[in-house]
């Protein structure tokens, strides 16, 4: 893709990101509650039944409310609440209000078959009827006709919106001034410094390289970066003509890994050495998967392990075995509670984030290492608001407070 | 290579039998010596919660294990329907895991049983307590249930519709339970939290395995009233609760194992220190 | 014959024998289940054929077992049973009067695509099959970050750093506030990428690895209780269902 | 371009709560699953074809290779003899129960070892940084011990710091992994990063 089709697309995307929120306006207005007919009964019936659309949902809810004199609340027990499709016509019970409470939430079904369910866009009639302590009930107060309607456009989420754009925005922005030969500093990650030397390390002993991309699916952001990083490891051990093995967990992922090394090696110029059988598929039952695993490390005695991606409980399995043959091993997880395993057992661990960023290290191109800036920036965003939110707090201005609240 | 050396690069093989032969004494020997729990705030906080609901009170439990996990959860499921049927706190289950159903039938009738011979009270299905049963895609789930448990569950786990059950007449939704308690084993906690908690807003305590207790440390206080991990957890539960059970006799186990454990650290740090200071003294 | 032949000779023989008097004395299932178990634990020595035959085993019958699962669970009521309910009749009543559902098609166009790369030839139109997986559940990823963790755990910071107790003002819970503050900045500080860790930012990186190391430490002593929990449940398979020896 | 659009309608659908587009997003979902059993037939291709070269080399542990096909025929042909219908049936449970079961329940319980083992060798007073893991590590592992008042002091310092520089660090370690995620996502829609692919 050319530059300025990439460009192109992120316009597009923006603006189909936005577009939802412009016929938002009408369909918003479409939902204002409507004037009820009110209908005044002898006291204890409840006045001013109102029917209001929840906002910001696919519809199919109502919020109800009434008015009721202050003088009799006290002998009023509940009030009963019925829906129906005209003001004459049959009502059916949907519950009661305890006393005191003059509002219900109508919450219908979304599946047409379902008896309860609640048509969008559909006039509907609500009736209301207060009970007193002896159980006399009153007269029924009507209100209606009022309508659901689903939104097209979630305005809670409009903050986060803002943030994601404005983060498209930087990524854009950093990776232009990258392209254009703009030095971007990247801090030195021990991890990736190591990997270089650890290929070589196994090339001097004759030794294979073991690459393990976790138990995630091919979608899991580790796995995605896992990908790159495979992708440059294999290019590496291709030029160096060690062995590379990559058992996997999930045939999707399989797939993608050999179309990687695949690649890898063609690039490096040495396709001929490449087989579907160093990618190869063991088993997606974790613990069968780390069996199997274990098993290569002891009988095949690679020098370099590499534990990149998405790992659960097999993190220690692994990484222990690994350190009782002696490899060196490079190990990087988004999974928090496997991070302290690799931590303890490991040579060097990628901690959450850097496993993503490794990719852009390793590849030193300027698109990755400019989303990186990006992120950094985000991150520093964040910071300012994080602390301005809590000073407001601690000061008391809780209207800046709620800004930034609102804010993020 | 002197002793200090032998210390720190003793064969893990050794820590392995030596493990194994503690661990396995332990639990052999588990009736001969009792282990002093201390309780947590955060285990506390369930139990007095419980503690001060009224009689007829609705609590909705979630058993998100399968029987992989039923070593470590179990026993804490136990401690609290033990103290819901002594409390008379009627209990609403569901689970959202595939190979759960069975497994909470079960737990479900064992507690009966004892609520029979040791409070004397006589559990009646329907009426002090109901299993709706398992759906798939628990996020999508939870969601439903904030706006109708019928939506998802029609029917309890037995084909009776939910109306027919006396326990469950006039609840809806979170609204009419007190408290939604879920005890599980993996990402559907995270789903009680983000599409339960913040949501619908309801009080929420969970009952997870010991792995996942420290990610759920930071809710506290804000998406949680109450966390109750592994053994440990149920153990203080099982303590509050004043019927010590299954995580109760695990214990004296648990604290050997530690015990081991730590030791071999403290020999290897002195090994280690000692070594240095001799190499230091020779260099 | 040397001796360590000779060795591995008598232990088998053992195996065999000990298997053969546990299959009369306690049935075949458990004996299955508990040899398996002793010869997955013979791992910790060192590695052994015991091992290998059942890392093996394991291997074979779980891919098989998740295969089998995929097709009864997913296939018959999902696919088969979406694009042709009465095909599925025999095997599941119940979703026989469903109608059929004609966007199931596109699962399984996607899916024999897949299938395609083992054709060398036609093998780079399975590349459509894997984006449109990645594709769709890259932007579920996004979404969950998005809707869960991320916004709630930075709304959930900007919190008031003073604590008032029951008896007011709360000195300790303070400072746990202002270090939580302090932590939390910190640690964003060690993430940065783009910025040398020098000077005043260099001592919040540290700090901020600090912390983490701190964080590290605590999960890893929390985790050990699950791990002996497991061994012990293991344990009373082999001692008390297997050799009857715990009541 | 597939994947830009498809990602796109993920992110889009965030922000539209209708129905029809509830709806569109469980499709998605189920349609993943089955493409995902489409793809387990890749895999066992794959392990098939592994293992069968191995026995037809006479590689090293080719035996094992004829056990590992043995157990994927006879799982299968259990799991799938046609009349049988379900998984209900008796063999395939006590396969799974009896040897599926067990060997992954070994498995895990190995953590037990490798745990201590681990703790053992690492936790060493190395450095600063190696100093404060093992403390850290060491204070929550002796809340378990029963010392009397040490202990309620122990349970203090150990819910401190589970509560305090844990939740902060996680929550940092968050915060990053979110906009890391981000960020892939975007580079992912924008066709920047397509290491996926099988290309970069």
């Amino acid at each position: 893709m050319e530059t300025k089709w990439r460009l192109a697309a992120i316009v597009i995307a923006l603006v189909m990101i936005l577009a939802p929120a412009l016929p938002a306006q009408d369909e918003g207005e479409m939902a204002d509650s409507m004037p009820a007919e009110i209908q005044m009964e002898p006291p204890p019936a409840p006045e001013l039944v109102l029917g209001e659309d929840v906002p910001n949902d696919g519809g199919h809810k109502l919020k109800l409310t009434w008015g009721y004199p202050a003088e009799w609340s006290d002998s009023v027990a509940r009030f009963l609440i019925f829906r129906g499709d005209a003001p004459d016509g049959e009502f059916k019970s949907l519950g009661e209000a305890a006393r005191g409470v003059t509002t219900y939430l109508d919450i219908g079904s979304k599946i047409k078959d379902n008896s309860d369910y609640m048509a969008n866009d559909h006039d509907f009639y609500y009736k209301v009827i207060a009970v007193a302590n002896n159980g006399t009930e009153s007269e029924p107060a009507i209100g209606g006709p009022f309508q659901t309607s689903g939104q097209w456009f979630h305005w809670g989420k409009v903050p986060v919106l803002v943030g994601v754009v404005l983060f498209g925005f930087f990524t854009v922005l950093f990776i232009n001034a990258a392209r254009k030969g703009k030095e971007l500093f990247v801090r030195p990650l021990a991890g990736i410094e190591a990997v270089d030397e650890a290929i070589g390390r196994a090339t001097e002993m004759g030794k294979p390289i073991l690459y393990v991309l976790g138990i995630g699916t091919a979608a899991d952001i580790a796995t995605i970066a896992s990908f790159t990083i495979l992708g440059r490891v294999a290019k590496k051990v291709a030029e160096y003509q060690t062995d590379l093995i990559v058992p996997c967990y999930e045939p999707i992922v399989m797939s993608v890994a050999q179309d990687v090394v695949k690649s890898a090696y063609m690039e490096a110029g040495r396709p001929d050495q490449y087989s579907d059988d160093q990618v190869f598929f063991v088993t997606n039952a974790q613990f069968a998967y780390v069996a199997g695993v274990n098993g290569i490390m002891v009988r095949d005695l690679p020098a370099t392990n590499f534990y990149l991606g998405y790992f659960a409980a097999e993190s220690l399995i692994l990484a222990e075995t690994g350190n009782s043959i002696g490899a060196i091993q490079i190990a990087g997880t988004d999974q928090i509670t496997q991070i302290p395993f690799f931590v303890v057992a490991c040579d060097y661990t990628l901690i959450g984030e850097e496993l993503y960023a490794a990719s852009a290290y390793l590849g030193r191109d300027p698109l990755l290492l400019g989303s990186l800036k990006a992120e950094d920036w985000g991150k520093g965003i964040l910071m300012v608001l994080m602390a301005v939110g809590v000073l407001a707090t601690a000061f008391g201005w809780n209207a800046i407070r709620e800004l930034v609240r609102v804010i993020l | 290579m002197n002793i200090f050396d032998k210390m720190v690069a003793l064969d893990r093989r050794w820590v392995f039998l030596f493990l194994f032969v503690v661990v396995a004494l332990a639990y052999f020997l588990r009736n001969h010596f009792t282990v002093d729990i201390v309780t947590t705030r955060e285990v506390r906080s369930i139990y007095n919660f419980v503690e001060n609901l009224e009689p007829g009170d609705k609590l909705l439990i979630s058993f998100d294990y399968d029987p992989s996990s039923l070593a470590e959860l179990h026993p804490m499921s136990r401690a609290i329907i033990t103290q819901c049927y002594k409390r008379k706190v009627k209990v609403i289950g569901v689970t959202l895991s595939q190979y759960g159903a069975g497994m909470v039938e079960e737990i479900f009738r064992e507690i009966g049983d004892v609520a029979e011979q040791e409070y004397g009270r006589e559990i009646v299905y329907g009426e002090d307590y109901c299993f709706i049963g398992y759906r798939p895609y628990p996020a999508f789930v939870i969601l439903g249930m904030g706006e109708n448990f019928r939506v998802f569950f029609p029917r309890d786990y037995y084909d009776t519709p939910l109306d027919d059950l006396p326990i469950m007449k006039g609840v809806k939704n979170y609204d009419d339970v007190k408290a939604v308690l879920a005890i599980t084993s993996g990402t559907t906690a995270d789903f009680w939290v983000i599409y339960g908690n913040a949501r619908y807003n309801m009080p929420l305590a969970l009952g997870v395995t010991g792995v996942m207790a420290t990610d759920y440390y930071p809710y506290l206080g804000n998406a949680l009233f109450g966390l109750i991990g592994g053994w440990k957890g149920a153990a203080e539960y099982e303590k509050l609760v004043g019927r010590p059970d299954k995580a109760t006799a695990g214990m004296p186990a648990q604290v050997a194992a530690h015990l081991t454990i730590v030791l071999f650290i403290v020999i290897g740090n002195i090994g280690y220190l000692l070594s240095r200071k001799t190499k230091k003294k020779l260099g | 014959m040397n001796g360590k032949q000779a060795a591995s000779y008598v232990v088998l023989a053992i195996v065999i024998v000990a298997f053969a008097v546990s299959i009369v004395l306690k049935g075949l299932l458990v004996t299955v289940g508990a040899f398996l178990t002793l010869f997955i634990f013979s791992f910790l020595y060192k590695d052994n054929p015991y091992y290998k035959f059942a890392e093996h085993l394991f291997v074979g019958v779980s891919a098989a077992y998740w295969m089998c699962m995929g097709f009864w669970g997913t296939m018959v009521p999902n696919l088969f049973g979406k694009l042709y309910p009465p095909m599925v009749g025999p095997v599941m009543p119940a979703l026989k009067d469903n109608a059929a559902e004609p966007f199931m098609l596109i699962p399984l166009i996607l899916g024999i695509l897949l299938l395609l790369r083992l054709s060398s030839s036609v093998g780079w139109i399975s590349r459509w099959a894997l984006a449109f997986i990645v594709g769709t559940t890259a932007g579920l990823n996004l979404i969950r970050y998005l809707r869960s963790d991320f916004i709630q755990q930075i709304n959930n910071t900007t919190f008031s750093l003073y604590a008032t107790g029951a008896t007011g003002f709360n000195l300790g819970e303070t400072l746990s506030n202002i270090a939580i503050f302090v932590s939390v900045m910190t640690g964003l500080i060690y993430f940065f990428f783009s910025k040398e860790h020098k000077g005043a930012f260099g001592v919040g990186a540290r700090t901020g690895i600090i912390v983490l190391m701190v964080t590290f430490g605590a999960s890893f002593g929390y985790t050990v209780m699950a791990r002996i929990s497991l061994l012990v449940g293991r344990m009373q398979f082999l001692f008390g269902d297997w050799l009857g020896m715990m009541q | 371009m597939i994947v830009f659009l498809v990602s796109l309608f993920m992110v889009v659908q965030y922000y539209v709560p209708l129905d029809s587009w509830a709806w569109m997003y469980q499709y998605l979902i189920d349609w993943t699953i089955i493409i995902g059993v489409f793809a387990l037939l890749l895999g066992i291709w794959s392990l098939w074809r592994v293992n069968f070269n191995k026995i037809k080399q006479r590689a090293e542990n080719w035996e094992y290779a004829v056990i590992t096909l043995a157990g994927l025929l006879i799982m299968m042909i259990v799991g799938f003899v046609p009349g049988w219908g379900n998984l209900n049936n008796y063999v395939y449970e006590h396969f799974f129960y009896y040897i599926l079961v067990p060997i992954q329940a070994t498995m895990f319980s190995l953590l037990a070892f490798f745990i201590s083992s681990a703790a053992f060798r690492a936790f060493r007073a190395r450095s600063l940084l190696a100093t404060l893991l093992l403390f850290a590590g060491l204070v929550i592992m002796i809340r378990f011990v029963p010392m009397g008042q040490v202990s309620s002091y122990i349970s203090d310092l150990s819910g401190w710091i589970l509560r305090v520089p844990n939740l902060a660090a996680k929550r940092a370690i968050i915060i990053g992994i979110g906009l890391g995620a981000i960020a892939t996502a975007f580079k992912i829609m924008f066709g920047i990063e397509r290491a996926y692919l099988g290309r970069d």
